[in-house]
């Protein structure tokens, strides 16, 4: 799964290219994105917007980089479709992570 | 007379493998269930599929996955099978869920072990069995209960 | 070293699971090639399917079918078997395409015999053959190849 | 597959009710349709709008009953679908069937 990386302001957006965060493409998620935690990004929006599956995987993934960041640190998602936003539902996950509509939404919540 | 209603998968035992069947048993549970429906039994064979790939064949790279689907009579149902490791005794139908945690303690998440807990709750029968040297997950869905996401956990 | 990276179904042989069969593969296409092109794909495994519960096992319903898909290299290949009767030889490959008609001469019109006519236009190469008591049709599908349906006839 | 009926004027409308007029849709399709013949509709307007797959059988069984109309009698097709419409090209069809976009278009040409 290729990841894209941008600059908004103090928060780091990071879009998901690809549909699925599954098994496959889990490990080098969470490679990535815990590098960049580790480089120091310490508020962090995750674009799930193209996104239409994810297994449990792919969220304890998501999980994996949550529990990486500082507790000082700020992670959130964003564009969940209804698939993704099922799995965070189910697994009481919807209770654990911020989640926001659109990263214009996510933005400002993340300025405030 | 056996039910020839089914659809069977058989590939090699591979992650990218297992995309294409969950994609392909979505599909044919569309035909017969909602869309919300037919994700969640994707979802649930993939998770056992990818459990054979990584558990029962782990680093064995040779091994192959059979998936059966009988989209007939109440239930929809699907068989994963694979001839590698057993599951160990004990570690399906563990009754501590790891969708327990604290949502504001950070530690408490889960990082894994949530598959079989999925399927768990999510199919209205699940049950693991050895036949000869096969593992078998077999997972019923019914056609007929209309479920809301919010009903699990 | 066999191609690992292959789908294989295995039904028994009859028109809903024919159905089944080829949205799945239609299904699996659309990760690889544009929705028109596994449009096509469907349609051409649909067609050699059927032609296997109607001609093949004609009355005998116990026959299987089995539908191998290969999604790697340069083409995206579907090879469908079943251990009925053969393709009568001349069939297949025979050069009257039943689309050379009039159209405004409606006794011109087929009715019937366009199934294999279509996969050998749509595939860019179909051969048929016996493999020890098994008909196998196997057809490959350009994956880079950009098509049109007005190129075909 | 279900068909429905709906007499328009002249026009008898034919609704095919199902997403696939296959070899397993076909022969009832076919046998329907020609009872209707039988019984003396000679203008008849085929509604494909719910169909996203045609194949060979289908195709034939369209053909089968356009044979059976009378010479002056009309039968028109409307809604294709993209699937069903590249179906109608691929194999010349699209000359062969008078097609419209929707219901009403075709009963106002079957009409003039
Ligand atoms: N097919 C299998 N063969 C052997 N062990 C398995 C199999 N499936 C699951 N297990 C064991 O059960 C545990 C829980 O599985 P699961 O809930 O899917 O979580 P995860 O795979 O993320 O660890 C696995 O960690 C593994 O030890
Ligand atoms: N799998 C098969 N086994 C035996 N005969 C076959 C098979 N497939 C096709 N045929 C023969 O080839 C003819 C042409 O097939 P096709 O072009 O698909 O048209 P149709 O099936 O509509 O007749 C069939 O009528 C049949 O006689």
């Amino acid at each position: 799964m290729k990841l894209e990386d941008n600059k908004c302001g103090n928060a780091l957006v990071i879009k998901l290219v690809g549909d699925r965060l599954d098994a496959a493409a889990a490990p080098g998620f969470k490679e990535t994105v815990t590098r960049r935690i580790d480089d120091g990004e310490d508020t962090i929006l995750l674009d799930l917007s193209l996104v239409d599956f994810i297994d449990s995987s792919g969220l304890g993934a998501l999980v994996s980089v949550l529990k990486r960041m500082s507790p000082a640190g700020k992670l959130v998602v964003c564009g969940l479709r209804d698939a993704a936003f099922n799995m965070f539902r189910l697994t009481r996950m919807d209770k654990v992570f911020p989640i926001f509509p659109s990263q214009a939404e996510a933005l400002t919540a993340l300025e405030a | 007379m056996p039910n020839e209603n089914y659809i069977e998968f058989r590939v090699h035992a591979g992650l990218e493998q297992v995309r294409l069947v969950g994609i392909s048993v979505r599909a044919i549970a569309e035909q017969f269930l909602t869309v919300a429906r037919a994700q969640l039994i994707e979802l649930c064979t993939v998770e056992i599929a990818t459990n054979c790939v990584k558990h029962a064949y782990d680093g064995i790279s040779d091994g192959e996955l059979t998936v059966r689907v009988v989209p007939e009579g109440d239930f929809f149902v699907v068989e994963v099978r694979d001839s590698g490791k057993a599951i160990p005794t004990g570690t399906f139908g563990d009754n501590r869920s790891p969708f327990d945690f604290d949502p504001k303690n950070t530690d408490s998440l889960p990082e894994g072990g949530m598959g079989l807990a999925l399927v768990s709750a999510m199919a209205e029968q699940s049950d693991y069995f050895r036949d000869d040297d096969e593992n078998v997950m077999r997972m019923q869905f019914s056609r007929t209960r209309a479920v809301e996401v919010t009903d699990y956990f």
